[in-house]
């Protein structure tokens, strides 16, 4: 028998032919197609029996109950706690993004010791014990050196139980230094004690007002707790007229049913131009301002030395015509905003800049504040009013040594509360000043930082950097990779709010005293330990009278201490109100030296003997900005957008995912621009350029935009990282690297709302 | 049937969205992100390459400062009952897989990605870019893996995927039901998670047909219009608007064509 | 590869030049060709269809052999007094340690396998990693509610008689689809009534559903 | 080597080292292509510039394209075995071979596109019968195989083929039968052809594209067929005139190709009215129903504005049809070659303006024009076929009897 080729061509084509008319082909074009179905690198997410957890969200102080949807031990969903009475059920997207923070990529996953130069990102992984050693060591040794003043700790908050325990610590250990970041807080709270003598937190019921004038507030993006604010919005938007003035169409213009265009810097004139007309046309509520003012009309003291009143000051000063002048808001439409604030039943009026991360002028904000007392509206329904600080979180004083004694006569760091700025409670925005200024050796000698962010948050970003290479040992406490854990030699990465017990105290501005708990839903995914437990860990390292100071066993055990009664509910829902002791929010009861709400407030510590009245009312001087305007023509302001976190929190990559491709494009963020202006300078949209301000420069892209103001240009504040992860880092310019802080002569916050800029082709 | 007997009416699962109400804050985007198991990349910035099933729009009314108005519009899959009588939307016909289909029990367009063999020729039907193409595989970096809806399948690179109104809860809701012996679900046990999470709620879900859903309502009132009425995609999903330049946004029409308003509920009720 | 082999041969036999003379070769070996024909089809066919399913199919035992009868014995509610609805509607499919270790703390008998479930998952306290017969993809919904509680279905429509199964039956996964076997069938063919309860491809769904309701349903109702 | 029994007999070719050269760099242009090719299977398609709001784009155009061009196949064919022009049998060998290559690059383009190309048979498996694609797959796949059967006989007519009884007896019979694949072809391309125009007609979402029609065909089912069945044959008589030119030989007679081109003209003459009346009406009652105004499709686009219009129906329409419906246009080798030039690019223009522009109008009225260039990948896959072609028609020239009237009018020395 031969085999020849075609014998062999033969057994081919019965091969095929059999082939054929088997299953191989078929099935396994089957089964490839459903191989492709299934690939092994597209996960497919196992299923379970699901439950959940409710909880709190910390991302921002809003305070939102949540609901984490679990799938066995997996953390899969979060959605707003239906029944609580912030949110409702509902959420931000920065709340719906929290998973990303648990399980993302910037996590700090165990505690770290910088190995390469600061900033570089080298690490050595270290067990807890090295880690808290090595911090205790350090600050037994500036004990030792007698310097326990040297010491600060950066907290992202000051209330609540976490920040009063690290307080504590301070106060044990010898350092005034508890430093919080910058509000408007600030000086909504230094406006209420200088005018009502009241200490604690505003609260604006804006649910029960009718008419909502506001100076530039960012009321819904992100302003107090945002997702009470876009509730309010949605929910009562039928009962309310809101009055937006900013110089920019923000979402919350766009909202606003009206909007007024405004020269940015001059709200506080246009607040006393609506006074003007309030007091010369007789709208503003007299049975308020003749029972429970004082300093409205002139007045003579007790040394028989005549002093002008509001009234005399505002009418003088503050004619329409003028102030149409300063604002460039025509003078009709400021008599019809004040005709229109002071007919409403309850109007409310709101001073403060986009989300609220700046303190801005005090005179500005209590501009304004005169507004809600010539309407008679404070410390009642619908109103602005002041609620002490529930005493929850009480202990017995700390029993301290000379050493620590010394070390809490020192003078803060920042200044607050000193000679030069007697009101101020933290100064933050002055410390790189401060160290920077100082010659020899810094001020500084340790720096703790817990849920902040200076590095990134803190204008003038240079400035900032320089000072922190002056302080030889910086510890974060960050949960994540942030700009100033990357820059510090010890991370003791805390659990993030997923995997930790924390109250959550009061959210700013809110009326109804809810306090929140925020619990444990899923085990720590890394090594990380409650910045709590550390700080009790680091006081018995520190032994003796330090360690006395905290007699609780652990973080847990601590929280149920404080708060007894509450405890099982706040377990149990999530929240529960407490009240402070003697707390009357609607009471009409102020506590100045004349027991009325002061006009001319008598509180009001100023250093310059110069005109004194003048000073002590609230008036207007412009609020200065940085730059000279031949060199910089245009005028830089940042804007806040909802979608876009700007504090110490990094926006994750979903919000990111969300931001318009007018926002930013690739890697490069745009400014916004008015086509006027574009056009007189010959750029069109999309064009690339640089921004220049006398802080720095940003290679951006410009974004024509009709809702801005010829002049100014604008930015969102939110980029700019330099850390994190990939899906953050590196997109955009940061805002605060362009600007630097403006101290307020009088109340020393900081007031810088803009900078001036010029634009050049890139 | 045998198993939707209980059925009193076939239902028309829609949307109306309030955009006197919608503050643009993105909620409903990320919440989705977050339910459908939505994967994100380093750069999202180009949206044509950026897998979205509710995207927000910014629309503006094209005049200077300081006479400028925005608006933010959400625009979901807008589940078009289509040409006729319902169950012809533009892209369910063109699909040759039989990838996507429209379901007469609930009016919702259904996109199945394990069946879909990406020729994308649904997306070139669909006059509102809802369909989004997997140009890349998904990666979940980390541990975010983690995180995901065992719910949702996740898509394999080189399908269609779209919003599907959350279709799983609604099959979470019926096992609810079957397991209660109800034939009924209630409108608060379905609701998609972009309007669960609406923090104005400024999105409505439920059933068009059932006259106790508020969607009922809504969808009659004088500041309702649709996207594109005029290309007979007859969509599901409602807006809300009380700015007339809106309700114009939503549509084209040739210079010196005022908008029929009256013609307008004429189409609705087809 | 012995084609490579008889190539050799070939070409050395059939020099080029018999290409210019076939006729000649013609009659001798019509019939060689044909031969082979029919061995590459038969060896094909046979291969197709008994040698390909088994290597297409991998073999898997359960981690343990598991006794449904003796089980069914001692519980009250049938089926569904370890595999029972959630009350979300949802199905628990097979049950966790948990369920398991209620009874299964301690030993209760003397069965061996009893002995290897506590040692080796109850006390380490380890999920048992059981391969599911009739697992569906991860696109697929199936809803137990609406088959069980909305269409009176029985467990054993589908599932076959697992009730009085005394042993775990190997479980066979294809290699290229991580499929159990159950899915497409034990018969390469799919013809004929299926070994255990039924097949389950999606084209067995859809008849099913289209003899029982009339039509096979929307996509939805089916896929997530 | 000339006497290699490869080449057909009594034909003159060029040297192995000639054809070796030549084919080196059409092979060098295939394998650039296959690499892109290979890029976009394994990593994706994300390899290529299109996004969401192109999901077609060069491919499908290419698609279109070279489907039309290919349609001198079945037109020739239907005029050949149908119509029964006797005369075009001296062309229809190599309409075929070019219909051939056109199909089956259309064929494998279509595998490259699709993001799940493992799964690309569920669109025979899971038909959908409503779908213009489904059509066109079925339709392009069965005349895939029917030019298939088409071009066998002439490759069995190869001198080493024929010398097996079996084929040679096969490439008889077929040849006899060959009128039944024809008719198939004409029918089969009907409907593909009708149907790739009914793909962009019947997209209701597309005020620029959609079509009213007859019953489920739109008046682009129809114009796609025809525009077709025109511009084919062009193509196929300048794919001659370019061997002719590269051969150095004249291969088809004079009064062949003059017939040919008689008939197109005719045939692109009155489709160009029909497109005419067509788009007047779209102007001015489809897309006004819509809310569009002819020159919104037009205005904003930063490339080509209103004159791509021009361009297709005018430059490329009319004026080529009138050139070759004349006989002085046809008998000017000039004209004619600029009219058969004009015909494919304006059938080109079509495609692209159905596919491309489709997708570029932007029909929310907040949303902008869509701009696309393509990647370098689309462009080396769209450029395969054409390096695929090249060296199927310089195989098949060299070694297959194409053309019969060669040796008459190269007569060998």
């Amino acid at each position: 028998m031969k085999i020849d080729r075609r014998s062999f061509i033969s057994l081919g084509v019965g091969v095929v032919a059999g082939t054929t008319l088997s299953p191989v082909p078929w099935k396994l074009m089957d089964d490839i197609s459903i191989w492709t179905q299934n690939w092994p690198w597209t996960p497919a997410p196992k299923g379970g029996a699901d439950s959940y957890k409710t909880s709190v969200c910390t991302l921002c102080p809003g305070g939102c109950g949540i609901q984490v949807r679990k799938i066995m031990d997996r953390a899969v969903k979060i959605d707003g706690l239906p029944e609580h009475p912030i949110n409702q059920g509902k959420l931000c997207p920065l709340g719906l993004s929290g998973l990303q923070f648990l399980y993302g990529p910037s996590r700090v996953k165990s505690p770290m010791k910088r190995t390469g130069k600061r900033g570089e990102g080298k690490w050595q992984e270290i067990s807890w014990d090295e880690a808290i050693s090595a911090v205790t060591k350090k600050l037994k040794e500036l004990r030792e050196k007698d310097k326990p003043h040297s010491v600060a700790w950066v907290s992202g908050a000051d209330k609540g139980t976490i920040p009063q325990l690290i307080g504590r610590f301070l106060t044990a250990y010898g350092s005034p230094n508890f430093i919080r970041p910058p509000s408007v807080h600030d000086a909504y709270e230094l406006s209420a004690y200088l005018m009502q003598g009241q200490e604690g937190s505003v609260a604006f019921d804006i649910e029960n007002s009718d008419h909502v004038l506001s100076f530039g507030t960012g009321m819904l993006q992100g302003w107090g707790s945002p997702v009470r604010m876009l509730n309010i919005y949605g929910e009562k938007r039928d009962s309310k007229k809101i009055v937006q003035i900013e110089s920019r169409l923000s979402d919350t213009a766009a909202k606003a049913d009206q909007w007024v265009p405004i020269k940015p810097g001059t709200e506080g004139a246009l607040a006393l131009g609506i006074a003007h007309v309030m007091i010369k046309e007789s709208l503003y509520k007299k049975s308020f301002i003749n029972k429970s003012a004082f300093g409205f009309e002139d007045w003579t003291d007790d040394n028989g030395t005549r002093h002008i009143g509001f009234k005399t000051l505002v009418l003088k000063d503050y004619d329409p015509e003028i102030v149409a002048e300063i604002t460039s808001v025509p003078k009709s439409t400021i008599e019809k905003l004040a005709r229109r604030f002071a007919r409403a039943n309850r109007p409310i009026a709101i001073s403060g800049r986009g989300e609220g991360l700046l303190p801005g002028s005090l005179d500005e904000c209590m501009a304004v504040h005169a507004l809600n007392a010539l309407v008679g509206n404070i410390n009642k329904p619908g109103g602005v009013s002041v609620t002490s600080e529930p005493d929850y979180a009480k202990w017995p004083e700390v029993n301290i040594d000379k050493t620590a004694s010394r070390g809490m006569q020192q003078p803060r760091i920042d200044g607050a509360g000193g000679s030069k700025y007697p009101n101020a409670r933290y100064l933050l925005h002055r410390l790189p000043e401060v160290i920077n200024d100082t010659k020899g050796e810094s001020p500084v000698q340790a720096l703790f930082v817990s849920e902040a962010n200076p590095l990134y948050t803190l204008p003038d970003t240079k400035a900032t950097k320089a000072a922190f290479d002056r302080i030889p040992f910086l510890v974060s406490f960050s949960s994540f990779m942030d700009e100033t854990a990357l820059y510090s030699d010890y991370i003791l990465p805390n659990h993030i709010y997923l995997e930790r017990y924390e109250d959550v105290p009061k959210p700013a501005g809110m009326v109804q005293p809810v306090i929140g708990l925020a619990k444990p839903v899923v085990k720590p995914v890394y090594n990380t330990r409650h910045v709590g437990d550390v700080v009790l860990q680091m006081a018995k390292s520190l032994g003796s009278f330090i360690e006395k100071a905290f007699p609780w066993k652990d973080y847990r055990a601590y929280l149920k201490t404080v708060f007894k009664d509450h405890w099982d509910q706040l377990e149990d829902k999530g929240f529960t109100e407490v009240k402070a002791s003697e707390d009357k929010p609607w009471a009409n009861r102020f506590n100045t030296a004349t027991g009325k709400f002061e006009f001319y407030p008598s509180a009001r510590k100023h250093p310059s003997k110069k005109d004194k009245d003048k000073d002590i009312l609230p008036g207007f001087s412009p609020v200065p900005i940085e730059g000279k305007p031949d060199a910089y023509p245009l005028v830089l302001m940042p804007y806040d957008s909802i979608r876009l976190t700007s504090g110490n929190i990094g926006n994750p990559p979903f919000m990111t995912k969300t931001i318009d491709d007018t926002v930013l494009k690739d890697q490069t963020m745009f400014v916004e621009i008015n086509p006027k202006t574009a056009r007189k300078m010959g750029f069109f949209e999309g064009d690339r350029a640089v921004v220049t301000t006398p802080k720095g420069r940003a290679e951006v892209r410009l974004h024509l935009f009709d809702g801005i103001e010829p002049g100014v240009i604008a930015m969102p504040k939110g980029f700019g990282h330099t850390a994190y992860s990939k899906y953050l880092a590196g997109k955009g310019a940061n805002f605060n690297s362009l600007i630097g802080p403006i101290t307020d002569p009088m109340s020393g916050l900081n007031t810088a709302w803009g900078i001036r800029a010029k634009i050049v082709t890139a | 049937m045998k198993e939707e007997q209980g059925d009193k009416h076939t239902k028309r699962y829609g949307m109306v969205i309030d955009l006197d109400k919608c503050t643009g804050c993105g909620a409903c985007m990320v919440a989705c992100y977050a339910e459908n198991n939505v994967p994100f990349k380093k750069n999202e910035t180009d949206k044509l390459d950026s897998l979205n099933w509710i995207r927000i729009f910014q629309l503006t009314n094209g005049r200077s400062y300081p006479d400028t108005e925005i608006c933010y519009l959400p625009m979901p899959c807008q589940h078009c009952d289509g040409i006729g009588k319902h169950g012809h939307p533009p892209c369910v016909s063109v699909c040759p897989a039989i990838a996507t289909d429209y379901d007469y029990s609930t009016g919702v367009v259904s996109q199945i990605p394990t069946r879909c063999f990406g020729c994308r020729y649904c997306m070139a039907a669909c006059p509102y870019h809802a369909r989004k193409f997997n140009w890349w595989d998904p990666v979940w970096p980390a541990d975010t893996e983690k995180y995901l809806n065992p719910n949702v399948s996740a898509r394999m690179r080189g399908v269609v995927e779209k919003c599907t109104f959350c279709f799983h809860r609604y099959q979470q809701a019926r096992d609810k039901a079957y397991l209660e012996g109800r034939d009924e679900i209630y409108e608060s046990e379905y609701q998609p998670a972009c309007a669960q999470a609406c923090p104005t709620n400024a999105i409505t879900f439920g059933d068009l047909n059932n006259p106790d859903h508020a969607v009922y309502k809504l969808k009659n009132s004088p500041r309702a219009f649709r996207l594109l009425e005029r290309l007979h995609t007859n969509p599901k999903v409602y807006y809300l608007s009380s700015k007339s330049w809106v309700r114009r946004a939503g549509d084209n029409y040739l210079e010196n064509e005022s908008r029929p308003e009256s013609n307008r509920q004429k189409i609705h009720h087809k | 590869m012995n084609t490579n082999d008889q190539q050799h041969p070939v070409s050395d036999t059939a020099s080029p030049e018999t290409g210019d003379a076939p006729e000649k070769r013609k009659n001798g070996s019509g019939w060689i060709i044909l031969l082979f024909f029919v061995i590459g089809f038969i060896g094909s066919l046979l291969g197709g269809w008994l040698v390909f399913p088994e290597l297409l199919y991998s073999e898997k035992q359960q981690p343990i052999d598991f006794d449904h009868e003796l089980h069914m014995a001692q519980v009250y509610e049938g089926c569904q007094s370890c595999h029972y609805f959630r009350k979300d509607g949802s199905f628990s499919g097979i049950p966790d340690l948990y369920s398991c270790s209620g009874c299964h703390q301690y030993p209760m008998g003397t069965n061996p396998e009893e002995e290897k479930f506590i040692e080796q998952y109850v006390r380490p306290n380890k999920e048992v990693p059981w391969l599911v017969y009739s697992k569906q993809p991860d696109c697929v919904f199936f809803s137990h509610a609406a088959h069980v509680k909305g269409a009176d279905m029985e467990c054993r429509t589908c599932h076959g008689n697992m009730a009085q199964s005394n042993h775990s039956r190997p479980y066979q996964e294809n290699r290229l689809t991580g499929y159990s076997r159950d899915i497409w069938g034990y018969n390469i063919a799919r013809l004929g009534k299926p070994k255990y309860g039924l097949r389950m491809k999606m084209n067995d769904c859809a008849d099913c559903h289209e003899r029982e309701t009339g039509h096979k349903g929307a996509c939805f109702q089916c896929h997530q | 080597m000339e006497t290699t029994p490869l080449i057909p007999q009594g034909v003159k070719r060029c040297s192995k080292l000639q054809f070796s050269l030549w084919m080196a760099v059409a092979v060098a242009v295939l394998l650039w292509g296959v690499y892109a090719m290979y890029l976009v299977w394994f990593k994706g398609l994300n390899q290529t510039n299109m996004n969401d709001a192109y999901g077609f784009a060069l491919w499908i155009w290419a698609d279109l394209a070279v489907i039309a061009l290919g349609g001198g196949a079945f037109f020739t064919g239907f005029l050949t075995y149908i119509i029964g022009k006797d005369k075009l049998k001296n062309i229809i060998n190599y309409a075929v071979i070019i219909g051939f290559i056109c199909y089956s690059s259309a064929l494998l383009i279509l595998a490259i596109d699709i993001g799940q190309p493992l799964r690309g048979w569920f669109i025979f498996w899971h038909a959908n019968e409503h779908s213009m694609l489904t059509e066109v797959a079925f339709c392009l796949s069965c005349y895939f195989g029917v030019l298939t059967i088409e071009f066998l006989p002439t490759i069995f007519e190869n001198p080493k083929l024929d010398k097996i009884p079996f084929l040679h007896h096969l490439s008889h019979n077929m040849h006899s039968i060959m009128a039944v694949f024809a008719a198939t072809g004409v029918f089969l391309s009907f409907f593909h052809q009708g149907s790739l125009g009914g793909v962009a007609g019947v997209l209701f979402g597309r005020p620029f594209s959609y079509r009213e029609g007859i019953n489920v065909w739109p008046w682009t089912f129809f114009l796609f067929t025809w525009s077709a069945a025109a511009c084919g044959p062009c193509f196929t008589i300048l794919i001659t005139w370019i061997t002719e030119k590269l051969t150095r030989k004249k291969l088809v007679k004079d009064d062949v190709i003059q017939l040919l081109a008689k008939i197109s003209g005719w045939m692109l003459a009155t489709y160009i009215i029909a497109k005419i009346a067509d788009t007047l009406y779209w102007a001015m009652v489809t897309a006004p129903s819509m809310g569009f105004n002819l020159m919104d499709f037009y205005t904003n686009n930063p490339v080509y504005g209103i004159w791509i219009l021009i361009l297709e129906i005018v430059i490329c329409g009319i004026v080529p049809a009138a050139i070759l419906i004349t006989r002085k246009g046809r008998e000017s080798k000039f004209l004619l070659m600029l009219a058969v030039v004009l015909a494919v690019v304006g059938v080109c223009v079509n495609r692209w303006v159905m596919v491309l522009q489709t997708l570029a109008v932007p029909v929310v009225p907040f949303e902008e024009w869509f701009m696309y260039a393509p990647s370098w990948q689309e462009v080396a896959t769209t450029i395969l076929p054409v390096a695929y072609g090249v060296i199927v028609i310089s195989l098949a020239h060299r070694y297959l009897p194409v053309f019969p009237q060669e040796r008459e009018l190269n007569p060998s020395n």
